[in-house]
This record gives C-alpha cells, sequence and structure tokens, in this order.
C-alpha cells in the first residue's frame, strides 16, 4: 500500500510477462484475432485447393493497381504509427499528435479506397456468390474469357477482405479516440501506453493486408 | 512507471468512493459481482435447457402423446400437446446449444474466471475491470438473440448444436431461416464476450500474482482456469469465423458450404470440430480445477502429485487441438487421418489417469470430511470416468463405426457434462457460495439434492449406453418407427420418468440457493478451514478484496501439516521459518 | 515505457521503405511469365518476410523479452495444423 | 439393459465386435478399479475425531505406474483397432470381387441402382429401386453413394456398417453380408424434420434367389 511504501518497498509482484497489463492484454487478444483469420484465410486456402478452377489470373477481374496503391498507404500508415510512438517516447507532443492525425487520416483513406473498389467489383458484376446475373463478368464468362463459375472466388474474397476492412475500421475508430486523449495531452514520455497498444494492433491488421494482398490479390 | 503494480494499488483505493446503485450491481466493474451476474443468467439458461431437455424425453418416452401442459405451446411447435418433429429438432439443438453455450460454459468460466481469479492470486481486481464489464453485457445480448430464435417465423435451429452444413446453410432443408440465422449471430456476439473475458483472465494470472504467488503456488482451479482461458481465447474465434461463413451462405448468398457451388460441406465440420474439441475441454478442465481444490480440502491433504496434475492440465489442453477428427470419422474424410486422430485421441487417456488417479491418491489416507461438496466432488471423479472410458470405445475408430451418431454418444456426452462438469459446478456452488453471498447454504438440503441427482442422473444416462449398444440412432423424434428399436421403447420410457425425477430434484438445490441467500446462516470467513487467499479476507470479500496485498509463502494444499498444530496452513500465513519474498525496487 | 527505449530505436523510415520495396518486387514477381508453383513460393516467400519486418520492427518484438515472444507465436502452430490436417484431403 | 451386442450378419462384424469386447474389458477393469478404490477410499479414511491426514505430496513410483500403464493398454487399442479399420473402411478396402451398386440419398428417402443386363453400373439400362437394396448373401457389396441434398448417413445395424452420405462428394462402403433375410437401414445423420423415418430396408438373397430375382427386375423394367 502506498501509505506503508513510505517505510518500506512492498514486496514485488510476481509478474510472469516483462511487460504492464494493457501491452500484454493486447498481445494476448491479437492471438485471438490470429486464430480469427485462420478460420477465414485457412477456408480460403483449403477452398482453393479443392476448386482451382473457380479462380482467375491476378487482375482478370480484381483492380491491382488500386489495390497496389492500397497497400503502399496502409504501409504508410504503419510508418506514421511508429513515428507517433516514437514522438510519444520522446515526449515530444506536437509530432505525437501530427502523426496520429496522420494515421488516421490514412487509415480512413484505405477503408474509402476499399469501399470504391467493391462498388466497381459491384458495378463489373462481381458479388459475393459470384457472377451477377447479367453483369458485365458474367457476359465475359458466358463468352469463355473467364472462368464459369467464381461463386467461391467470391465468398472468399469479400469475406476476407470485409473483414479486414472492418478491423481497420475498429483501428481508425480507437484511433480517433487516441488521437483525442493526445490532443488532451494524456501521453507523457513515461507513460504513453494507449499509444503503443493500439499501435500494435494497428500494425497487426497491417500484417494481415500484407498476406492478404499477396494471396488474394497476387496469387 | 517502474513497476506494474503502481495502477493496481490505485485501483485498490477507488473501492472507499461512495458508489450508485447502478454502478454497483448493474453496470459493476468489480469482478465479484460480475461472476454473481454471470451466474445469475447461466443458472436460469440451465433451467431453460433443463425444461428443454424434459421435452425431449416425453416425446421419447412416450412418443406422439400429448405432453402435459404441451397445450399453452402454439400450433408452429405442439399442436394438441402433441411435438412436431421439426420442433422436436429445435429443442435438440436448443437444448445442447444452451446447455453448452449459455450454462455450463459460463457458470464454469464466467462465473468462477471472474470470481475466483484475483480472489485466489491475492489481486484487487481483473487487470481489465471496465473490458470485464462489457463481456458480461456483451454476453446478455447474445442470450436474448438466442431466445428470440424461439419466437420467429420458421421455428428456431433445427440442424444440431453442431449445424452440420448444408442442412444448416440453406433454408430449403429445414423450413428455418431466422432462427438459425440468429443462432449464428448470437454465437459470433457470444465468442467476443468469451474472448473479452479470455484476454481478461490470461493478463490477470500473468502478471498480477500477489508476491510470492510463483507459477508452481497457483490452486489448480487456477492453473485449470488459466489453461483454459487459453483455449477459449484461441478456439472460439475458430467458431466466430466459421459462424460468420455460414451466416454469410444463409444471407447473401456466398458459397462456402455449399457443394454445388465450390464449397465444401465437409469443412465445416473441420472449422467445428477445431473449434469444438477444445470446446469440450473447456468445459472439463475448470470443473477437475475446482474439484482439485475440494477433494485436498476435504481430505485434509496435500493434492496428490501436485506437478503432474499442472502437466497434465496443460497436456490436456493441448491435446484437444490434435483430436477433432474424432468426431468425423465415418464423414467421409480420408480415412489414414482417421488413424492418426484415432492415436492421438487415445492419448488423451494419459493425462486423464493421471488427474484421476491422483485424486485417488489424495485421498488416499486423508481424513475426509463429506461437506456437500466434496460429495459432488467425489461423484464427479466417479461419474467422469464413465463418461471418459465410453470416450475410449468411440475414440476406437472401428468401433465408432457402430456407435457414431447413437445413444453411445449421447450416454457420453452427458456423464461428462452432467456427471463431469455439472456434478463439479454443484460442488463449487456449494463450496464458495458463503463466500460470494456471506451466507451458509443449507447442508442438509444439499445433501438430498446430492443424493436424488446421484441416483436418477444414473438411471437416467446410464441405460443410454445400452441403448447405444443396440445400435438406437440420436436425434430421432420417435424411435418406434423402426422395427429394431421397438424391443427398446420401455428402456426409453424408463429413462425418461428417471428424468422427470431428475429435474424435479433439482428442486431442492434450487430453493436452497434461493433461500440462503437471505437466510442462510451467516458464513465465517473461512468455513472450510481452507488455504486460499479468499479465505483470508470477509465472506462477502469488500470492495477491492484485500486490505493489504497478501504476500503468499507456499502452494495452496498444505493440509496436515506437521509445522502447525491445526490441519490446514493458509498460503499467506508466514511462519518463523519462511523467507520473504524479493522486494519491489521502490518506486 | 521503459522497455522499448532501452535499445536502439530501430530505423523506421528504413523498414518502411523496405516495405514499399518489397511490395513493388511483388507486383513484378506476380506477373512473371514462371511457373504457378514458384511465383506462388516466392510470392509467399516475399509476404512473410514483409509480415516478419512488421512484427519485429514495427510491433517491437526484436526488442521484447523471450517470454513475450512466446506469447506471440504460441498461436502460429494452431493455424497450421489445422490447415495442413484439411488439405491432406487432397493430398492422399 | 444389454452390454451386448445385437447379433450381427456381416463378414467383418466379428473383428468389430471384438474391438468392442476388448475395450469392454479394459475399461470394466479400469472402471472397477476407481470405483471400488473410491469407495473404499470414501469408507476407510472417512473423518474420525483424533485423526490426522497422512502429510505426503505424493509419490513418483506410483505415478509412473498410473501413467505407464494406461500409455501402454492404449496404444493396444489403437493397435488392434487400426488394422481393422484399414480392412473395413482404409483406401482400397473394398474387394475385387465386389458387386456395385450406386446409392443416392435425398429428404427422406433412397435410391439404389442396380447395373443392368451389361453388368456395368453407370450405363442406360440401369434400374433403381427405391428403399429397397437387394444383395446376394457371401459375396462383398460395394455402395457408391451420393446425396441430392444434405448429408445422410447409411447405417445398418446389423452389418456394422455406417457411413455418411455428404453431397458434392462420392462417398464409398463395402460390406459382406453373411445371412440371408430383410435388414434394416437406418439414416443416421440428422438431415431434417423426417430425419427419424428415413429407414429402408436391404434383402440379402441366396445367390439362386438374387438371380432370380434380378431377372424379374431386369423384365419388369425392360417392359416399362
Ligand atoms: C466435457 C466434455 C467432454 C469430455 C471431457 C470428453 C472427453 C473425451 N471424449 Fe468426448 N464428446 C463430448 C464431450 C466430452 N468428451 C461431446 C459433447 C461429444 C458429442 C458431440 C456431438 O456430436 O454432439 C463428444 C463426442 C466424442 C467423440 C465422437 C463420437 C462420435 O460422434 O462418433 C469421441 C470419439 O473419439 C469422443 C472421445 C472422447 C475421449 C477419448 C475423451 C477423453 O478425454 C476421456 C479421457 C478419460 C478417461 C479415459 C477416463 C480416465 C482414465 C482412466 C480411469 C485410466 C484408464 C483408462 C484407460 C486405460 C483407457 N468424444
Ligand atoms: C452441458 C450439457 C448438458 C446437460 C447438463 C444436459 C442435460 C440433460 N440432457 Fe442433454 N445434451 C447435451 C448437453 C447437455 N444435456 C448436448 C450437447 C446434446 C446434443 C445435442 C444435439 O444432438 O445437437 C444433448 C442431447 C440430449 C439428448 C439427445 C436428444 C436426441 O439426440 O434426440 C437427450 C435425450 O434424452 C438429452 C437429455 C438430457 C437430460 C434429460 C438432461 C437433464 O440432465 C436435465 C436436468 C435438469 C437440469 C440440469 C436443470 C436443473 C436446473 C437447475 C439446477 C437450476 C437451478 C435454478 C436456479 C437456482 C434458478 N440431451
Ligand atoms: Cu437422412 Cu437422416
Ligand atoms: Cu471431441
Amino acid at each position: 500500500m502506498a501509505h506503508a511504501a513510505v517505510m518500506q518497498p512492498p514486496p514485488k509482484r510476481e509478474v510472469g510477462a516483462d511487460v504492464y497489463n494493457e501491452k500484454l492484454g493486447m498481445w494476448v487478444f491479437l492471438g485471438s484475432e490470429v486464430m480469427f483469420f485462420t478460420a477465414l484465410i485457412g477456408s480460403y486456402i483449403i477452398l482453393r485447393f479443392g476448386n482451382p478452377d473457380a479462380w482467375t489470373a491476378p487482375g482478370a477481374i480484381l483492380n491491382i493497381p488500386i489495390t497496389a496503391v492500397n497497400t503502399f498507404l496502409l504501409i504508410c500508415s504503419s510508418m506514421t504509427m511508429v513515428k507517433a510512438f516514437a514522438a510519444a517516447q520522446d515526449g515530444d507532443q506536437q509530432r505525437l499528435k501530427l502523426y496520429l492525425v496522420a494515421t488516421v487520416l490514412i487509415g480512413a483513406t484505405f477503408v474509402g479506397v476499399q469501399a470504391y473498389e467493391y462498388t466497381q467489383l459491384v458495378h463489373h458484376g462481381f458479388v459475393p456468390s459470384g457472377y451477377l446475373v447479367g453483369g458485365e463478368l458474367a457476359e465475359r464468362a458466358a463468352a469463355g474469357e473467364l472462368p464459369a463459375s467464381v461463386g467461391i472466388y467470391g465468398s472468399t474474397f469479400y469475406t476476407m477482405t470485409g473483414f479486414h476492412g472492418f478491423h481497420v475500421t475498429m483501428g481508425v475508430l480507437c484511433m480517433i479516440f487516441v488521437t483525442w486523449k493526445a490532443f488532451r495531452g494524456k501521453y507523457t514520455a513515461t507513460d504513453h501506453r494507449g499509444v503503443e497498444v493500439i499501435g500494435l494492433y494497428w500494425h497487426f491488421v497491417d500484417l494481415v493486408w500484407i498476406i492478404l494482398f499477396t494471396i488474394v490479390y497476387l496469387i | 512507471m517502474a513497476t506494474a503494480a503502481v495502477p493496481l494499488d490505485e485501483a485498490t483505493h477507488a473501492g472507499s468512493h461512495e458508489i450508485s446503485f447502478i454502478r454497483k450491481y448493474i453496470f459493476s466493474t468489480d469482478h465479484k459481482i460480475i461472476g454473481i451476474q454471470f451466474m445469475l443468467m447461466s443458472l436460469i439458461f440451465l433451467l431453460v435447457g433443463g425444461i428443454l431437455a424434459a421435452m425431449i424425453r416425453w416425446q421419447l418416452g412416450f412418443p406422439n402423446t400429448s405432453m402435459p401442459g404441451g397445450g399453452i405451446l402454439p400450433e408452429t411447435m405442439a399442436p394438441g400437446g402433441i411435438l412436431l418433429p421439426e420442433f422436436y429438432n429445435s429443442l435438440v439443438t436448443m437444448h445442447g446449444t444452451i446447455m453448452v453455450f449459455f450454462a455450463i460454459m459460463p457458470l464454469l468460466v464466467g462465473v468462477y474466471g471472474n470470481y475466483l481469479i484475483p480472489l485466489k492470486l491475492g489481486a484487487p481486481d481483473m487487470a481489465f475491470p471496465r473490458l470485464n464489464m462489457a463481456s458480461f453485457w456483451v454476453a446478455v445480448p447474445a442470450g436474448i438473440l438466442m431466445m428470440a430464435g424461439f419466437f420467429v417465423e420458421g421455428g428456431h435451429a433445427a440442424a444440431g448444436w453442431t449445424v452440420y452444413a448444408p442442412l444448416s446453410a440453406d433454408p430449403e432443408w429445414t423450413g428455418v431461416s431466422t432462427g438459425q440465422q440468429l443462432w449464428l449471430l448470437s454465437l459470433a456476439v457470444l465468442g467476443l464476450s468469451s474472448i473479452l473475458g479470455a484476454t481478461n483472465y490470461i493478463t490477470t494470472v500473468v502478471n498480477m500474482r500477489a508476491p510470492g504467488m510463483t507459477w508452481f503456488r497457483m490452486p489448480l482451479s487456477i492453473w485449470a482456469l488459466f489453461v483454459t482461458s487459453i483455449l477459449v481465447l484461441l478456439a472460439i474465434p475458430i467458431l466466430s469465423g466459421a459462424a460468420i461463413m455460414l451466416f454469410f451462405d444463409q444471407t447473401i448468398g456466398t458459397h462456402f458450404f455449399d457443394a454445388l457451388d465450390g464449397g465444401q460441406p465437409l469443412l465445416w465440420q473441420h472449422l467445428f470440430w477445431y473449434f469444438g474439441h477444445p470446446e469440450v475441454y473447456i468445459l472439463i478442465l475448470p470443473a477437475m480445477g475446482f474439484v482439485s481444490d475440494i477433494i485436498a480440502n476435504a481430505s485434509r491433504k496435500p493434492i496428490f502429485g501436485y506437478h503432474s496434475m499442472v502437466y497434465a492440465i496443460i497436456a490436456i489442453g493441448f491435446l484437444g487441438w490434435v483430436v477433432w477428427g474424432h468426431h468425423m470419422f465415418q464423414s467421409g474424410m480420408n480415412p489414414t487421418l482417421g488413424t492418426t486422430f484415432m492415436i492421438s485421441t487415445l492419448f488423451i487417456a494419459v493425462p486423464s489417469a493421471i488427474k484421476t488417479f491422483n485424486w485417488m491418491g489424495t485421498m488416499w489416507r486423508g481424513n475426509i470430511r463429506f461437506h456437500v461438496p466434496m460429495l459432488h466432488a467425489t461423484a464427479f471423479v466417479a461419474m467422469f470416468v464413465i463418461g471418459g472410458l465410453s470416450g475410449v470405445f468411440m475414440a476406437s475408430n472401428t468401433f465408432d463405426i457402430y456407435i457414431h451418431d447413437t445413444y453411445f454418444i449421447v450416454a457420453h456426452i452427458h456423464y461428462v457434462l452432467f456427471g463431469g462438469s455439472l456434478f463439479a459446478i454443484f460442488g463449487a456452488i456449494t463450496f464458495w457460495y458463503p463466500k460470494m453471498f456471506g451466507r451458509m447454504m443449507n447442508p442438509f438440503w444439499g445433501k438430498v439434492h446430492f443424493v436424488l441427482t446421484f441416483i436418477f442422473f444414473n438411471l437416467a444416462f446410464f441405460p443410454m449406453h445400452s441403448l447405444g449398444v443396440a445400435g438406437h440412432m440420436r436425434r430421432i423424434y420417435d424411435p418406434t418407427q423402426y422395427e429394431f428399436l421397438q424391443p427398446l421403447q420401455p428402456v426409453n420410457t424408463f429413462i425418461s420418468i428417471s428424468v422427470f425425477l431428475l429435474v424435479l430434484s433439482q428442486l431442492p438445490f434450487a430453493l436452497n440457493f434461493i433461500l440462503s441467500w437471505f437466510n442462510g446462516a451467516k458464513a465465517p470467513d473461512n468455513p472450510w478451514d481452507d488455504n486460499g487467499l479468499e479465505w483470508s479476507v470477509p465472506s462477502p470479500p469488500p470492495h477491492g478484496n484485500f486490505k493489504e496485498t497478501p504476500t503468499v509463502y507456499r502452494g495452496a494444499y498444505e493440509f496436515s501439516s506437521p509445522l502447525v498444530e491445526e490441519d490446514f496452513l493458509p498460503q499467506n500465513k508466514k511462519l518463523d521459518s519462511d523467507p520473504e519474498p524479493a522486494q519491489a525496487a521502490g518506486h | 515505457m521503459t522497455e522499448a527505449a532501452q535499445h536502439k530505436r530501430p530505423n523506421y523510415m528504413g523498414i518502411w521503405v523496405g516495405l514499399a520495396a518489397l511490395t513493388l518486387v511483388e507486383l513484378g514477381v506476380a506477373f512473371l511469365p514462371w511457373s504457378k508453383q514458384v511465383i506462388i513460393l516466392l510470392l509467399v516467400g516475399l509476404a512473410v518476410w514483409k509480415a516478419l519486418m512488421v512484427a519485429l520492427y514495427f510491433m517491437h518484438l526484436r526488442f521484447e523479452g523471450n517470454r513475450m515472444r512466446i506469447f506471440a507465436i504460441a498461436p502460429l502452430p494452431l493455424t497450421v495444423i489445422i490447415v495442413i490436417a484439411v488439405l491432406t484431403e487432397y493430398v492422399w | 439393459m444389454s452390454w451386448i451386442l445385437p447379433p450381427s450378419a456381416s463378414s467383418f462384424a466379428e473383428r468389430i465386435d471384438f474391438i468392442y469386447y476388448l475395450i469392454l474389458v479394459i475399461t470394466g477393469i479400469a472402471f472397477v478399479v476407481v470405483e471400488a478404490g473410491l469407495i473404499w477410499f470414501m469408507i476407510k479414511y472417512r473423518a474420525r475425531p483424533g485423526r490426522k491426514a497422512q502429510y505426503t505430496h505424493g509419490n513418483a513410483k506410483a505415478e509412473v505406474i498410473w501413467t505407464a500403464v494406461p500409455a501402454v493398454t492404449v496404444v493396444v487399442i489403437g493397435v488392434l483397432s487400426g488394422a481393422v479399420w484399414k480392412d473395413v473402411k482404409g483406401r482400397n478396402s473394398v474387394p475385387p470381387n465386389a458387386i456395385t451398386y450406386g446409392v443416392t440419398a435425398q429428404q427422406f428417402e433412397w435410391h439404389f441402382a442396380y447395373a443392368g443386363p451389361d453388368a456395368q453400373l453407370g450405363t442406360a439400362d440401369d434400374f433403381s429401386v427405391r428403399n429397397q437394396l437387394h444383395v446376394p448373401v457371401n459375396r462383398p457389396v460395394e455402395l457408391r453413394m451420393s446425396s441430392e441434398d444434405v448429408i445422410h448417413s447409411f447405417f445398418v445395424n446389423a452389418f456394422r456398417v455406417k457411413q455418411d452420405i455428404v453431397p458434392g462428394m462420392e462417398t464409398v462402403v463395402w460390406f459382406e453380408a453373411t445371412e440371408t433375410g430383410d435388414f434394416q437401414i437406418a439414416c443416421a445423420e440428422l438431415c431434417g424434420l423426417g430425419h427419424y423415418r428415413m429407414g429402408a430396408t436391404v434383402t440379402v438373397h441366396s445367390q439362386e434367389d438374387y438371380g432370380r430375382w434380378l431377372d424379374e427386375q431386369m423384365t419388369t423394367t425392360a417392359l416399362r
């Protein structure tokens, strides 16, 4: 207790991990996120093995240039995030705020671009159930340019990228909260747990996208 | 910040403020209140699950006769009190679902994970009290969603608690659409609650142990809850992911489990059981932990082979991940894979044997006090062994050909889940009731409840083995349809009558539980002469738990130690021979 | 927090450039006229490399204690077990 | 209440039943040891005034024994069942001289397809019978099964055969009936509201009867 501590330091609590609670908690939570994406990505791998013909060559349906730009954006946001953390460590409030705002903005842009990508895909006739009946892609498939059915391709594509987008959205919301706290000067050089913890989440979501971009768009 | 301890001590002080009723009892962040909230919720669900079971048994024991009181059910469920087959399927599905996800799992993990972890580890609260509150208030809407399914058009989910696709994926096959979707949503939401809870428990166990509470001084109940939390953390998201995919198959036309368009029905089974088998260990490990604590306490002896008990828990937790295929031996899965899964499954008998015999070793040369918790704990060992041994029959892929999807499985389920988990829960409730509510439960009615439950449980479920051996399939609405099952009908009727008596036998428990809350004898701090830290604080403990962070000098099972006069030696009692634990580096 | 501050700060900008460059390489590899297997192998390798960079430097795993690292990688075997086991359905 | 398996009528049933009785004996012993031990300890070591429990933390030797014995036992169970499994359900376990039938399951009935006069399944002269499977005795029978809608499971109690039928897959199972007569086929996997009545019969004929039945069917099909 604080009073007793004046005379003698209190006995040490047993510490199992050499990190503070919030950080440990976030890592633990990320463990469950790994398993969640395992369910989605694992299913994708298995389904694709079982039915390789439902997939097209990279770029045939999906828009690679725009997602490549989006990938770059997310990498940038990870960089700004880690810069924000470095600024917090240095107690540099100005740069902390700057980088956090940048992260929020880039993250939101990522979600926006993804929304745009989705509308374009739907417009061309690619939906979670496969081709949209009567859509442009369905006609090309009828003409033999594309696989006859991409039902399972659409299912996995939208579910995986959609849930990733959902995670980014959640991350942006939390990041706005952290930014707000930063503007109120809550993070000091000695205690900036919030920044580090949200950073871990953010980088994790970036990491998932790195995997997704490769296996969904490029393979 | 120099050490992790600073914010904790701050939390201790928060307790001294006056807080409003709502903050104190409804949106409380106190782990003890949250534990009690989980308890009330899950006991209500236990009751619901029990009533559904009684309806199932009515139909099986007295097929196509009007169920007493069945007249109040709407035409779509039971016209004239006679259950419809589609309603029967919903009953079975919802019985399994509610019992597993909304009764036993929250009772074990939600209630005791919350209540015991901080208290037994000497922490003022969970690592993240607000997250803890969120975890309960996320579970409530999940429960509401689940119950809502009974009232929607088309009826509730009817594809079994295992919701095998494609039966569950397309309303065309069962006529159920909204019900199944609510079911999936509810489990996804409940999953979030469980994951938040598990995150909290793991962090608390790793980082918030009192000074001197080293890993190998932790009580086995905490070890079990810790390993269970890891299983929850890693298994539940698989279910959430799978449930979401199935939900999309139902709603937005994806094809994950639809064989006609590139999907794979077996993928559902793999995902479900990859979650599902760890899940069944989630349902037994905490029970094993509680039973270990209770048996050592009642026998007045240190737990036999503490270290091997810990390793056995870890081994079961680990092996639980590599056996899921034993539910799929006859599913058309690769037969070579089947043999691999058989071997890994059989090996779970080894850590289970260690646990069983170590419990017996604990009783050996003890001085056993048969208080009500101990009665339930002994019943746990006796019944879990039956369930575990019946598991060995089906672990043999060869013999599983014959008993897969028969009542042998149903007998197994109930011996491990009722005979195992639920007996342990009864034991845990009576053991920690004084701490939770500050009152003792009535021991006489406790014994009456125990004896009746034990007898009727066995009369109800033991004969199910013989039904299974005779080839009686599970999940069938009317067994008299098959000639080869007709001679077994008297057994079914016998089981049903035993079940009705079993359900009635729960009455003394329910009354005892409710009445003791108001009228029970005042509980002393340490009614069972136990060593755990929770018994060193008042019953019920104040907000913040410990006036001063306790220091731990030994493991939790130092009963009948020659060092002291009395036959127990609390973990935080300092003897002259005990060295002080290391000091913090100072602030 | 103190743990992270003790080590020398990695060159975040350098990592960022590396990640962007690897992404460009991936885009190039994906459209090479090589056999599908080789391309997949290369792409997966590159993705793992990038993921490792993020985990080790941005998420500071490189600088954490061993216990933390064990926590972080503990679930990974489980992600592989299910996929491998189910894939054997096609391989056998 | 009985622990005896019902009478069997297929070639591998005895081997499966042996596994059952083997496990029954092993688990029976374990059961008696545990339950008798529990009861004995409960009586012998019940609390009595003035007694103190023995203060001991365990016994490594005892623990090794009760770890090793079950470990060895389960290996034995595993090896013995694995051998039977390989012959009953393993890849390529269908005997070469088996007659092949097609089975189509749907909510809530069975269709059994028989090779027509050309003795080849999958040709135009096949004929199919609803809810009736006719097979000769003492001759391996191969069923190639598929489902029209959801998962069903082909189960014949007396033959100790059970195999799920998954839409989108062809699952194969075989058996060799050793006795003539009618046996019941049941669906063992929940498949909807009619699951409980998705039964059919398998009739095992003597070789001559089977030939006669087949001829009859072919002439009626030809007439149709
Ligand atoms: C709390 C829950 C729980 C627990 C602990 C277990 C424990 C075990 N279960 Fe069970 N199981 C379920 C819950 C549980 N199960 C449920 C709910 C289902 C049905 C799901 C559904 O389809 O709806 C199921 C189904 C199920 C199946 C699938 C059957 C089928 O559908 O065809 C199998 C097959 O292998 C199995 C095996 C086992 C084994 C080997 C153990 C082992 O862990 C048991 C180990 C214990 C012992 C063996 C006893 C103690 C040991 C000794 C006394 C030593 C001596 C022993 C020997 C030498 C053998 N279980
Ligand atoms: C945790 C698990 C659990 C529990 C406790 C039970 C308990 C019971 N079960 Fe259940 N059962 C399952 C899990 C469980 N079951 C599962 C997973 C399935 C498979 C489902 C499927 O196939 O999909 C199943 C299937 C199943 C079937 C097979 C149906 C079929 O295949 O057609 C049957 C049939 O008899 C049955 C019967 C019973 C009975 C009679 C009880 C009785 O023990 C019930 C006794 C009554 C109670 C336990 C209620 C007591 C209430 C209290 C003590 C509360 C006190 C209250 C307050 C203080 C407020 N169950
Ligand atoms: Cu077909 Cu059950
Ligand atoms: Cu299992």
